[in-house]
């Protein structure tokens, strides 16, 4: 593929999260045993992209442990490869940046040293397995400048804030923005999955770096339409926002379904690669009762689980009971505990007896390291 | 980088392992799944590198395909080292014509040059076709401290199996004093474990002069060891008593498996302090449905289960459809039981597909087995201790 | 990383290359050293990775121990991934018996496995000890646009060499009509470089016929081309127009090696757009000495250089001594010319030392060779033409 | 070896050099092909150290972009191996640190997480083939709470500045700091190359950090030597400081003396490894002339070169005549110009016939990429 890849590991759209208190939104466990930032840097990987850059926020030192040399991704190359990228001025400020605009002026270097003639970009505010390919065919079929990414099959769209609305025209050319219409595309160009060429790129971001007054995303985007052909590539592949807590749970919850779990892992685009981590065979003890879960690896399971998610080494103990819970790796929930719409960060430990109940729209979260 | 390596490795790998047969015909016996998510090289490996031995050659000559790509440059055991690492050692052609390995004691001497660049103190000769948690690293300690030539790991095994295996007769000091292959009637019950510490300068010594003996067979426990005993070299036994299994047939196969099921099982897969390594695939967690129902069981990840599985050791990737049951079994990764199957006391390898309301085994010590790729047919009937492989009628493909 | 692989390249590593015997006594030809910094193997690996192939079965079988740890995962030339990249792929036994590789279509065929787990389209076959810059991209581009069954790379070569090579005829759309195995009367002079490409399908097809074949050699050349020919296969000649070498001799290899010095040599190894990748040691930089003196040469790191050299290719870790010349010579890695020794028109392995005022070789058009680890004691005169290695008298060991 | 090693890349000692304009210290090239981390990397996993902490300042880019994930020193390891730590509070802060014991301070989850019971500190302020396997062995036979190293073998000691003078008793404890004392062990605790035990590190490092107000770093030496046990491991291995412009040409030039690169380049501790570069062998013309001089492979020599250290891909064009010099990577000399005492930065292209020289004293330096 004739791309260099993007990520930005981006913040939580200003929400205060405990979830994210001590590490990057593509840091943040997913699905067993992922991290959102697997999800990104699988599609880019199962379209091809041999070259991508990580321009990661502060507190990235979760997300450089977890993606280390990109060699689970086959990304430690000579050449290409993973290259981590600062999110401020490279050499001689040391603010930090918040906008996705100044983190690409930032990196104009790493733009102009690569070989691809276009570029794929992407958040990692949601999770799916997307095909890249495909969308930078469209784009280049298209002769698009800019070509963002919509999906029609959106988990979660009621928590959908800070997005864009867009309109296209019948080529799908996009011709407004924010609009009230119903029946606009409501996506998230916050999210930032798109195509645009190098060389425009480039371009593009010299003429907005001398542009000298601050505009936030909306208002560059809705100059933007007005000069250069921005083009919105949809697709029915499934996509799940992780807004904030709910958002979490439900989207974690929604993998219980059999559609989602085709969309995400069983897509001919190709696997999501995850770090390796050992783990022997899930234990299932005599009185193990699981019903409609999903259970990684490592994890131990002598209680009765239903609708939840288990990580990898955690332990569900004889008597307890957890429901439509989250539990993160190596945590433990003790002896006859009763656990319902619970989100527990990793290496929590509950103790016997204790009752733990939320509710979907207010799930119960317990910090990393807590016990109680 | 430049430092010499106290002690390397050898890891005899070559075996075909015929008796597992239906295992081993498109792979060598050390490429064998086992426990739910590893291979039995595995095992040795992983006691290598968590005794800190970083540098170790593999040899290999049967079926090496799967078994060179499963091991690769070691990175699963963090032994993709510039200098040392995992070497794999195939059988290779010289100057002079080329040799296949003649026997164990041959195909350490054919890759006398691999010991001889990290220049050791010491060379471990290990199998890797046992299935066992030990740290090479004391028993090494006890070969430096008795000053020994020698040190073979022996198990204590019962009277009755002591006249399957070669058997160590000791002084009070633990030097070896006779060694018996198989003998009819056991002076003892220390049973070699074939796995040897040498003095690097003995070891090439004894290589040396056994290849040069045209009668040899070129095997350590049938040659090298007996001539060194003659030679009243340092021999010592060390012992070990934790759990060790050399998984020869289909019938100890099947309960090593076993053994690993339950929370206090005999051998403790899940043990932070002695990590078993092994090379992953990309399967996503496993999901349990509703109407599942997982007991007393080792599952791997990226199956799917809608049915039961009892007492058994379940690979990644196996799909358990409804109403079906596993029991008192191993099913291998990627293998798909149809609705209402049965399947007891059998080993159901990689990639098989059992049809609908097929009735596996029974209760037997006996194991049924279905080799890897076999189809059976919905509502066959496969008896116990029966072997289905690609060849045979039963396998419907 | 699921995805297919367009084409899947298999390089036939395992040539003793019994004329270079001085410099492959211990180790398979396209392990031996070329232009200062690489081995032969490397000019097709680099190839390879250059044009976008990043997977790559290498066959071995003779003295691979040092090939194989070169080779590793293929770390050096980027093809270290999990899914497809490098993998050396020795001689092995199967169910039914081992074999060693009969021929290059044989070791091809053993090892069909390997090519079907990456299900590519085309299969890529190559040599690994041919010297040059090659990009098989382009190759396979024609191979596809003229839908060919098999395209095959042909250089150009004089009517004297036409009748040492297998020699095209083609029509005027560049089809094969007829190919002659060193015909005594050559009507062409389109040289098989032995470099195949063939549709996967076709490749299995004419292999499995081949080895059904209890007269075939199992060899491409001899009998797979031929037997598509026979049956009017699409088969294709592409021709290459580069620098192209078989240095299967020890005055062609010294030649190859000339080939690379000077400001335009024939063939320049320091184009950033074909960069050739090599594994890399440790070696410091090089110190040039008060007195010294070289010119017109290529030079390796890790030396010290206090003699001369001329017109010659020097590799790294090379002691050049006061007043020694080194003149139209090749200098392997870790070697040591004495004082006012005199090298010229020779060839001198790795980790030789030739002694004081030493002279080897002379104006000749036949290399003198010293083979690896020799010493030359002081004073010594070797003959041009003359091959000293370890057995031999001459070398004072 | 039983012990972890954390490599603190330095500044440079307040200097304002152009050298480091745009990289850490760490980044520095040196001798040819290294780059002056190569020689604490070399130096601690020679020592059989295989965990290392490498705390980074700002600028880390060029540091990054050379180490990668530590594959050249047999550090890119699942456990253990090497760890790039925040210099910076990890979570919240967004300034940047610029003491040791700040950096220090906020890693302490990284010594807490090693299980070795030693630590190997060492700065990048110089360069030195050291084997620190011995100064361990020192620390633990003398009982040390910490152990200083100091060498007898000092290549530009007269350019020492900010550096501390310390005094030993004859069992090499150290009684006094800063002592104007002539006799004294000169060196540069500055460049903090010691051993400690681990918990003892940790809590130091608690004590230190329960004390408000800032103190500079001879404050805190003198008042540790009162209560601990520090004691000085001396050493005749050689050390090339690099402090300013004329060090690091007359550090580089001193590499051409026989037993300088004895001491760095043959020493039994093991060799000094940096990052491979695929360069060809060093091409010499018909009328190349190199008397006294380091040549990097991949380097094109076809004028005169005498008293130099020529880097990677440079190349000296006919006529040209280049002495006591210093040519860093891919930069080229014109035909027929005149260099002396000079040091071209990467990159830089000085036209033909240009005369150019400084002295020992005053280097002419030519920056990064710059045309003369």
């Amino acid at each position: 593929m004739d791309a260099a890849g993007i990520i930005l590991s981006e913040p939580y759209l200003g929400l205060k999260e405990r979830l994210i208190d001590k590490r990057t939104l593509a840091a943040l466990p997913f699905a067993s045993k992922y991290r959102l930032i697997d999800f990104s840097l699988s599609n880019m990987v199962n379209a091809g992209i041999r070259n991508v850059g990580l321009i990661e926020e502060k507190k990235y030192n979760s997300l450089m442990h977890h993606v280390r040399s990109g060699q689970e991704w086959d990304l430690d190359r000579k050449h290409g490869g993973l290259t981590y990228l600062p999110p401020s001025a490279a050499v001689n400020s040391t603010h930090r940046t918040n906008t996705r605009l100044e983190a690409l002026l930032n990196n104009r270097s790493f733009l102009r040293h690569t070989s691809e003639d276009y570029i794929v970009m992407c958040g990692t505010g949601y999770v799916g397995n997307i095909n890249f390919q495909n969308m930078l065919d469209f784009h280049i079929e298209k002769k698009a400048d800019i070509t963002y990414f919509f999906s029609h099959n959106a988990i979660n769209k009621p928590a959908l804030r800070d997005r864009l609305k867009v309109k296209a025209d019948d080529d799908w050319r996009i011709i407004s923005v924010d609009t009230s219409d119903k029946e606009a595309l409501c996506a998230d160009m916050a999210m930032a999955t798109c195509v645009v060429g190098r060389d425009y790129l480039l371009d593009l971001l010299d003429r907005l770096s001398r542009q000298s007054e601050a505009r936030s995303y909306p208002e560059i985007i809705t100059s933007l339409i007005q000069t250069e052909k921005v083009m919105a590539y949809t697709t029915d592949e499934m996509v799940i926002y992780l807004d904030d807590l709910p958002a979490y749970l439900s989207g974690s919850l929604a993998l219980l379904r059999h559609d989602v779990q085709q969309e995400l892992f069983h897509s001919e685009n190709g696997p999501i690669i995850t770090k390796t981590k050992d783990s022997p065979a899930t234990r299932y003890g005599e009185n193990a009762e699981v019903v409609n879960s999903l259970i990684a690896d490592g994890s131990t399971i002598e209680g009765s689980v239903e609708n939840c998610i288990i990580f990898r080494g955690a332990r569900i103990k004889e008597g307890a009971v957890v429901r439509n819970s989250v539990i993160m790796q190596e945590s433990t929930v003790g002896e006859d505990a009763f656990l319902n719409y619970a989100v527990l960060d990793k290496q929590v430990i509950i103790n016997d007896g204790r009752t733990l109940s939320g509710y979907l729209s207010h799930p119960f979260y317990c910090g990393r390291n807590e016990i109680i | 980088m430049g430092e010499r390596k106290e002690c390397v490795a050898m890891l005899l790998a070559g075996g075909q392992g015929s008796r597992l047969i239906p295992l081993t015909k498109h792979t060598a016996k050390p490429a064998v799944p086992f426990g739910g998510k590893y291979t039995i090289i595995d095992f040795s490996l992983s006691n290598c590198i968590n005794s800190d031995i970083d540098t170790v050659g593999v040899l290999t000559q049967y079926q090496p395909l799967e078994l060179n790509d499963y091991l690769g440059r070691g990175g699963p055991w963090d032994m993709n080292l510039k200098y040392g690492g995992l070497h794999v050692l195939p059988p290779y052609q010289a100057e002079k014509g080329g040799d296949w390995f003649k026997g164990t004691a041959n195909a350490i001497y054919q890759n006398l040059r691999f010991i001889r660049r990290y220049n050791p103190r010491y060379v471990l000769i290990l199998s890797g076709d046992h299935i066992y948690k030990m740290n090479y690293r004391k028993m090494l300690q006890a070969h430096i401290q008795k000053e020994a030539d020698c040190t073979i790991a022996v198990i204590n095994v019962s009277k009755e199996e002591a006249s399957r295996f070669g058997i160590m007769n000791t002084d009070d000091s633990g030097r070896i004093t006779e060694f018996e292959e198989k003998p009819a009637h056991p002076k003892s019950t220390l049973a070699s474990m074939g796995v040897y510490i040498f003095s690097t300068d003995k070891l090439i010594e004894y290589l040396t002069e056994d290849e040069n003996d045209p009668d040899s067979d070129n095997d350590f426990g049938k040659n090298v060891i007996p001539r060194m005993l003659g030679d009243k070299q340092r021999m010592f036994a060390y012992t070990f008593d934790g759990y060790w299994r050399d998984v020869g047939t289909l019938a100890s196969f099947w309960a090593a498996n076993m053994d690993v099921i339950g929370e206090n099982p005999a051998l403790n897969l899940n043990d932070p302090s002695w990590r078993i390594y092994y090379r992953h695939g990309f399967s996503h967690p496993e999901y349990v449905g509703t109407g599942a129902l997982i007991k007393n069981s080792l599952i791997g990840d990226g199956g799917e289960m809608y049915g039961s599985a009892d007492h058994s050791v379940v690979f990644s990737d196996v799909l358990i459809k409804e109403r079906a049951l596993v029991k008192d079994s191993i099913v291998m990764g990627g293998s798909v039981i149809g609705e209402g199957a049965r399947i007891e006391h059998a080993i159901i390898a990689e990639n098989v597909t059992i049809g609908k309301d097929a009735q596996i085994g029974g209760e037997s010590d006996n194991p049924a087995v279905v080799a890897s790729g076999v189809i059976i047919p919905a509502g066959t009937q496969i008896e116990p201790g029966e072997i289905v492989d690609e060849d045979s009628p039963k396998g419907g493909r």
